[in-house]
């Protein structure tokens, strides 16, 4: 049960953005990947859940290529994922932004959804019972019924989040979810990942607060201008020199 | 906020008072009553618009092209074959979403302007089309002699309905909005990219809410057809699809009742604006003030807001967009 | 209904806004101007006229709804209008309904078509199609060194009924129709159409439109392309909008229509002078066909005995035949099963001089 | 073969007058964000004040009316489409107003005469294809307006100015440019194109109380036929309807005459890459 | 070659105060969520402004550039831009940094969007200014004519606070200035903003990354639903772990 990314290359017109890129993501297990500005993280994950095409590569989601699948089905088939920059639409609330999540779980048609019937009102019912509960995990109770623009920046994230979640995914990727956290809002959202990962999906992170990392995730990927740095540990990567100089600079000293 | 059945019924429900309180007052006066049922037509169409603008985003110019369609296939099955107004019904609904389904495959991806280009052009082709049909469709001269209903044979029954009907798809349309179809549909107006990272296919998705939509007009063609008896080229061109638009926008596009409210409002006015070359500038100038006035409809606005300024704690005053706002 | 009986309440429904807007504005004045001279002289039978008027906006459904406010609110007892064809098939209903006559200044043939549940109840006031197209096949078209037919004519009822009958006409004398364009009301640029009948080789083209603006873009096109051909215009485009828009181009062009400002008849002289006193200047065709269906109905009114009601003006329609005192030039006649109301005698060829519409008959 | 070229001759002169039109709509678009439907409205008004007016004065009074009218709708669209709350859709039903304005007050004021003067009446001749010089003017004038829009656009530093103020308004302020003037400004100078425009249609094509819309449709159209993004693509997508009019009421029956060119934008655009929603610039 | 000696010369009033604010208030159609904050800047210092989620940071910052409605007084060089909208401020020597990156233009060239933010220097000055945010960040100049909108989230956040130096402001704001930077662009920031603070430069920054915070700020205050909370100087600062649990223990006690 895996996630495993396989040589992957992807190219923009000029710009090789990924390289070669291989790595394997089990269930229940939080895998870090880190890298420079621009080293190809968002790449990797746009070319895992089919938003950007891959010029060469293959991915397999528990031994499944995808790699012809588009976007919507492959999270359909347990890939879920947040956007770096928060996309939501403004309007929206906090609820509503969270209940979007369970789209892939709605069992009814919509021909029961239009006239209501029993089962659309009971599977309604049960999202809505879930929702609530993950607001509650993630301590946004408090928000639900304030719209996505007022709210500020960080507990946007966390609404990502919690929308990723909602989507009762195999596998998440969480594009630098903590970024813009307080830190206690950081320990909370890296309670929820464990929570995740014990609950036996697999988390893909992406990161640039390294000592987040280091509590959180067991193995780490480090990128560097598309191709793949090293990989291991997050203590043994630490003590790279190459690893301090590309990426972590003085914070690594 | 839990979506309780009661809360969804709201909208029909209030539709369904007001009806009532008036329909003692116009019941002998066959002008009002004739006024009530275009009403009625109207919010039909201003509610599919409700529905491809105000949810799905879709600024579509062809809610009377729908409706045409629904309004040629029960004439042309009433006066051509002498079937029942019954199987013009079912065809006034599915052609309209037969043939909304695979335009809005084509062209969903656009941005909002020239996605409403696309419309209007569809709209203007089907007017082409209808004319062109010859003697089947009646060509530029249109047909008369539609059946009215049996089931409705009077204005006063037309009238009962007409909003019933509305009140029918009210009911219909806030179920949808308020289940994951149509809190999908609203993500993938604002951003499809967010919408498929949902696990949506935005392009199905919201041609078959595009189609739903065009079933609506198509409705709103059929009880147009059997009220007036007539029905030609001319009679839903896309000038009134723009009037429909102005009604939806008017009222507050994303709302349930807004739409409805617009309707009654440019349906009305028209009553009281001279008969004369004028009749545009008034018109005009009336539509400017009030968009000036209410940017997002009259029932999009916060009102309370709106006069007091700050006075307002927040929590209160936020429209509740899973309902649309329409609970006003 | 009481206070029907202090005045003559007729209803105007005509389209002031819209694409027809050029039809009904003129139709308008008129009926208003002669409704006020005849208050001035007295009204109908000591009773005053007064005419409300409806804006059908050039369309079906709007000239339906105005039928319904003219009945039920105002009272009308009868009705001139709509502008259009299509409006006064829609309104038809509403008005038989509602035993309301209607005096209707169209060619559509259809509205006038006996299979219709409303006929009793309409009457019109101007040629219809088919006479308009045969006087012109008759009188202009058929001739002996016209072997080839092209015809430009307008994208709604009124061209393409002509463009048909035209076409049916010709098949019956074996002339050969070389090409049929159709163009668009609002058409700007006419080239292209134009270019497409110089290249079918026509002896004569037949120029079917309504609108002053399309018909004198057709015409300046066909000069600027090199159409040798005469042109053969229809109905409403003997009017003033129609030369000016024309300009030099317009030279030669013969129209079978009613009535011509530039040369007009003695009948029409007088309406001229009531169209000045309106303070108006008159333009062609829509005043004549609007002048004759009020007449129509003031006449009818005069006819009835005692209390006007809509049925009792419609039975006093159906006895006004051999009617000379409108402003056309033939006779207004309607009977029993007959309501086409006016005839060949009305129709008469003009032709652009230097400039000015000259009569030829 | 000379046929063909005959119409696509005609087809592309006719173009052009599309083009004029696509002007403003491309240069709003550009800087807004946003479209203005009155301006048909405003290029028949011209022609009307230029067609009773005359001479000089009727040009000046002409293109003066039509920037007034689109001065009105600038203020409008303020209201309507402040910075960091932009509704694009509001706005442009606000133009539609003044639009239905318009029409109404050139009907009462003008009349339903259809409104050409003619200067030209001899053509010239290209090996039996007679054009009017009118036309050659036209040819001439869009070419001007369109290589001075290209270059204030691309190459200057308000050109990027003004494209930065339709990208992101708000970050345009930061920036220290004036949105709301830059706004404001392209509307009134929409007003200026049109109103050129219309006295230019005066001469060639005519116009009348009602041909409003149809310019702003076709107008419309071809700014946005390859992407609304540029005039230079305006003009292309004005010559491009131009020439498949021309071709389809020279070769195809009846109502395909009228339907072809409609049809031919509709799968243009259901097929083109240009009008897509390109929310964050093109990526993830 | 250094950076220092590129630089022209920021400073016009070595050490005065550049910007004072006094009674700043930032306020959403229906809700005040910042009133009465007052304070003010030296030229070359660097005020860092902390607090949890939602303490009203971003709204604050945003009143101070005209992008929030909100009123008080706003001197710049002793010239009140209280009353201005946001271009005017901009051009009075306020340049603004908004979270998400606000400021850039997406559909525009990388090149064209660093022309944007020169606009307001005297041209032969321009090219000096581009050279230096080229040295700031290379990666600007290796992605030239690349759209604005293709850039992945760190180097946008690059071109972000490079469009706002282009002008050479008096002071300058920066909203969450950390969010997406890898460590080693912190090094960056810290030495471009030491060389900036030193022609005089005055610097406004709102933060969640206490740790950065610390590097590069000489004061702090503590915002906390919209009031200032607490504040402090360097010493406070110097260590960082100290001040984050003081200012949390201050928040949620
Ligand atoms: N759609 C695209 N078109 C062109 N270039 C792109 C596109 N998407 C990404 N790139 C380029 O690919 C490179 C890698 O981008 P990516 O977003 O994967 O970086 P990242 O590792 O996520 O960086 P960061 O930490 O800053 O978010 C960048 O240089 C970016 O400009
Ligand atoms: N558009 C808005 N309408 C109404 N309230 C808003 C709006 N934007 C923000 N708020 C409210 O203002 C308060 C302050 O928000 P602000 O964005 O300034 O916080 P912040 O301190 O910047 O938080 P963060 O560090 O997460 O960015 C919050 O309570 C938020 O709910
Ligand atoms: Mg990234
Ligand atoms: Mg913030």
């Amino acid at each position: 049960m895996t996630i495993e990314v396989k040589d992957v290359t992807v190219r923009f017109g000029g710009v090789t953005a990924l390289k070669d890129a291989s790595l394997t993501l089990e269930r229940g297990k939080i895998l870090a990947v880190v890298g420079p500005n621009g080293s190809g993280k968002s790449t990797l994950f746009n070319a895992i859940t089919g938003m950007a095409k891959p010029a060469a590569g293959t991915v397999v989601v528990d031994a499944k290529r995808i790699d012809d699948l588009p976007a919507y089905k492959r999270i359909a088939w347990g890939v879920a994922r947040t956007f770096q920059t928060p996309r939501f639409d403004p309007k929206v609330t906090v609820e509503e932004a969270v209940m979007c999540g369970f789209f892939r779980l709605r069992r009814t048609s919509i021909m029961a959804s239009l006239l209501r019937t029993p089962s659309a009102a009971a599977e309604e019912k049960r999202f809505r019972d879930r929702c609530n509960e993950i607001l509650d995990d993630l301590k946004l109770s408090g928000f639900r019924s304030q719209q996505m623009s007022e709210l500020p920046m960080g507990r946007v994230r966390l609404v990502e989040v919690a929308r990723a979640v909602a989507n009762e995914p195999k596998y998440i990727l969480l594009d630098e979810p903590a970024a813009g956290l307080a830190v206690d809002e950081q320990r909370m959202l890296s309670h929820e990942m464990r929570r995740l990962a014990e609950r036996g999906v697999g988390v893909l992170l992406v990161e640039h607060n390294f000592n987040l990392i280091r509590e959180l995730a067991e193995h780490v990927v480090v990128l560097k201008e598309g191709s793949m740095l090293l990989e291991g540990t997050p203590e043994t990567i630490a003590k790279n020199q190459a690893f301090i100089d590309t990426y972590l600079g003085s914070t690594g000293r | 906020m839990q979506g309780s059945r009661l809360k969804l019924l709201m909208p029909a429900f209030s539709v369904i008072v007001v009806i009532a309180l008036i329909s003692p007052f116009i019941f002998s006066s066959p002008f009002w009553l004739d006024n009530s049922v275009l009403v009625a037509i109207f919010s039909l169409m201003a509610l599919s618009m409700g529905m491809a603008y105000g949810q799905a985003g879709i600024l579509s110019i062809a809610p009377a092209a729908f409706a045409s369609i629904g309004a040629f296939a029960t004439s042309v099955v009433t006066t051509r074959y002498g079937l029942s107004p019954l199987v013009g019904l079912v065809l006034a609904l599915v052609l309209p979403m037969v043939l909304a389904y695979p335009m809005a495959r084509a062209i969903t991806r656009l941005s909002p302007l020239p996605l409403s280009i696309a419309t209007l052009l569809l709209s203007l082709v089907l007017e082409l089309a209808i004319r062109e049909g010859g003697d089947f469709t009646g060509g530029y001269i249109g047909l008369s002699g539609i059946p009215t209903l049996w089931f409705a044979p009077n204005l006063f029954s037309m009238h009962v309905l007409g909003w019933l009907l509305v009140a029918l798809v009210l009911v219909l349309y806030v179920n949808l909005t308020n289940s994951a179809v149509g809190r999908a549909v609203r993500t993938a107006r604002h951003d499809p990219l967010r919408a498929t990272a949902d696990g949506v296919h935005v392009p199905s998705l919201l041609a078959v809410y595009f189609a739903l939509s065009a079933s609506v007009a198509g409705l709103a063609g059929w009880l147009y057809a059997h009220h007036l008896t007539y029905m030609g080229p001319d009679s839903l061109t896309m000038h009134v699809s723009i009037k429909i638009m102005l009604m939806a926008v008017i009222g507050g596009a994303s709302t349930f009742l807004g739409p409805i409210l617009g309707a009654a409002f440019l349906t009305l006015i028209t009553l009281y604006l001279p008969a004369a070359e004028t009749q545009g500038m008034i018109f005009g100038a009336v539509l400017i003030l009030v968009l000036l006035v209410t940017p997002n409809g009259v029932l999009g606005t916060d009102w309370l807001a709106f006069f007091h300024g700050k006075k307002r704690k927040s929590d209160v005053a936020r429209v509740q967009p899973a309902v649309g706002g329409g609970a006003a | 209904a009481a206070s029907a009986q202090e005045s003559v309440k007729i209803g105007g429904i005509y389209s002031l806004s819209g694409p027809a807007a050029p039809f009904g504005v003129p139709e308008r004045d008129i009926v208003e101007a002669l409704a006020a001279k005849v208050n001035k002289e007295g009204g109908l039978n000591g009773k005053k006229v007064e005419v409300i008027f409806c804006d059908d906006q050039t369309n079906p459904t709007e000239a339906a709804r105005c039928a319904t406010k003219l009945i039920r609110q105002d009272r009308v007892v009868a009705i001139t209008g709509s502008t259009i064809g299509t409006g006064t098939l829609a309104l038809m209903p509403i008005a038989a309904a509602n035993e309301v006559p209607v005096l209707a200044p169209v060619g559509t043939i259809t509205v006038t078509s006996k299979d219709n549940k409303f006929w009793p109840w309409v009457f019109r006031t101007a040629p219809s199609d088919t006479l308009i197209i045969s006087a012109i096949m008759e009188r202009g078209v058929f001739q002996p060194k016209h072997k080839r037919v092209a015809i430009m004519y307008q994208e709604d009822a009124y061209g393409e009924a002509g463009m048909k009958q035209a076409k049916k006409l010709s098949e019956e004398r074996n002339i050969e129709i070389v090409s049929a364009v159709g163009a668009p009301l609002n058409a700007i640029d006419l080239t292209a159409a134009a270019t497409n009948i110089r290249n079918s080789k026509p002896d004569v083209v037949l120029l079917k439109t309504s609108a002053p603006a399309l018909g004198a873009a057709f015409v300046r096109a066909a000069k600027q392309v090199g159409i040798e051909a005469p042109i053969i215009g229809t109905g409403s485009l003997n009017q003033r909008p129609f030369l000016d828009a024309a300009g030099p181009a317009g030279e030669g062009i013969q129209i079978v229509s009613i009535g011509n400002w530039d040369d007009p008849s003695e009948r029409q002289k007088e309406l001229g002078e009531v169209i000045v006193a309106a303070g108006k200047t008159p333009k062609g065709y829509a005043e004549l066909i609007g002048s004759t269906g009020i007449l129509a109905a003031f006449e009818a009114a005069k006819r009835v005995q005692g209390d006007i009601t809509g049925p009792k003006i419609r039975d006093a329609l159906e006895t006004i035949c051999d009617y000379k005192d409108t402003y056309l030039d033939g006779n207004l006649c309607y009977s029993k099963d007959q309501h086409e109301g006016v005839f060949e005698d009305t129709l008469i060829t003009v032709e652009i001089r230097d400039g000015k519409f000259k009569t030829v008959k | 073969m000379f046929e063909l070229a005959e119409y696509l001759l005609r087809g592309a002169l006719l173009g052009v007058t599309y083009g004029l039109l696509a002007f403003p709509v491309s240069l709003l678009f550009v800087t807004t964000g946003s479209v203005d439907v009155a301006l048909g409205a405003y290029a028949v008004l011209a022609a009307a004040i230029m067609y009773t007016v005359g001479g000089p004065a009727g040009v000046i009074l002409a293109i003066g009316a039509a920037v007034l009218a689109s001065t009105v709708v600038g203020l409008i669209s303020m209201r309507l489409n402040r910075p960091g709350a932009v509704d694009h859709v509001i706005a442009v039903l606000g133009t539609f107003g003044l639009a239905t304005f318009l029409e109404s007050f050139i009907l009462t004021i003008f009349g339903t005469s259809p409104m050409i003067r003619q200067p030209f009446t001899t053509f010239w001749d290209f090996g039996n294809i007679r054009i009017s010089p009118q036309m050659g003017i036209n040819l001439a004038v869009c070419l001007v307006i369109l290589s001075i829009l290209f270059i204030v656009l691309q190459r200057t530093p308000f050109g990027r100015a003004m494209r930065a103020s339709a990208v992101n308004p708000v970050g345009a302020a930061l920036n220290g440019i004036p949105v709301k003037l830059i706004w404001f400004s392209t509307y009134v100078l929409g007003g200026l194109l049109a109103g050129a425009a219309g006295v230019l249609i005066l001469f060639s094509t005519g116009a009348d109380y009602s041909t409003a819309f149809t310019l702003t449709i076709w107008g419309f159209g071809s700014a946005i036929i390859f992407g609304m993004h540029s005039p230079l693509r305006g003009f292309a997508g004005g010559l491009i309807i131009g020439i498949v009019q021309a071709l389809s009421s020279g070769y195809l029956p009846g109502g395909w005459a009228t339907a072809a060119p409609l049809i031919f934008i509709f799968v243009i655009l259901s097929m083109g890459r240009m009008n897509q929603i390109a929310a964050t610039g093109g990526r993830v | 070659m250094t950076i220092v000696e590129k630089v022209s010369d920021f400073a016009r009033h070595q050490n005065a105060v550049v910007m004072s604010c006094r009674d700043i208030v930032a306020r959403y159609s229906r809700i005040t969520v910042v009133s009465g904050l007052n304070f003010s800047l030296r030229s070359g210092e660097m005020l860092a402004i902390l607090g949890p989620n939602g303490a009203g940071k971003s709204s604050m910052l945003g009143s101070i550039a005209g992008t929030v409605s909100g009123s008080g007084e706003v001197k710049v060089k002793n010239q009140d831009l209280g009353r201005m909208n946001a271009h005017l401020r901009a051009r009075n020597g306020i340049a603004f940094v908004p979270e998400r990156r606000g400021n850039i233009f997406s559909t525009m060239s990388v090149k064209e969007n660093i022309d944007v933010g020169l606009r307001l220097l005297p041209p032969e000055e321009r090219e000096a200014q581009r050279d230096f945010i080229n040295d700031l960040f290379p990666i600007l100049k290796k992605r030239e004519t690349a759209m604005a909108g293709v850039l992945s989230g760190g180097e946008q956040q690059m071109l972000a606070i490079g469009l706002a130096l282009g002008r050479r402001p008096d002071v300058l704001i920066l909203d969450e200035p950390s969010q997406g930077l890898a460590p080693a662009v912190f090094d960056i920031l810290e030495r471009a903003f030491a060389v900036l603070k030193n022609k005089g430069l005055a610097l406004l920054l709102a933060e969640q990354n206490v740790p950065f915070a610390a590097r590069i700020a000489d004061r702090y205050v503590i915002l906390s639903q919209g009031q200032i909370v607490l504040s402090g100087g360097k010493e406070d600062l110097a260590n960082p772990k100290e001040l984050a649990d003081a200012f949390l223990g201050k928040v949620n006690g």
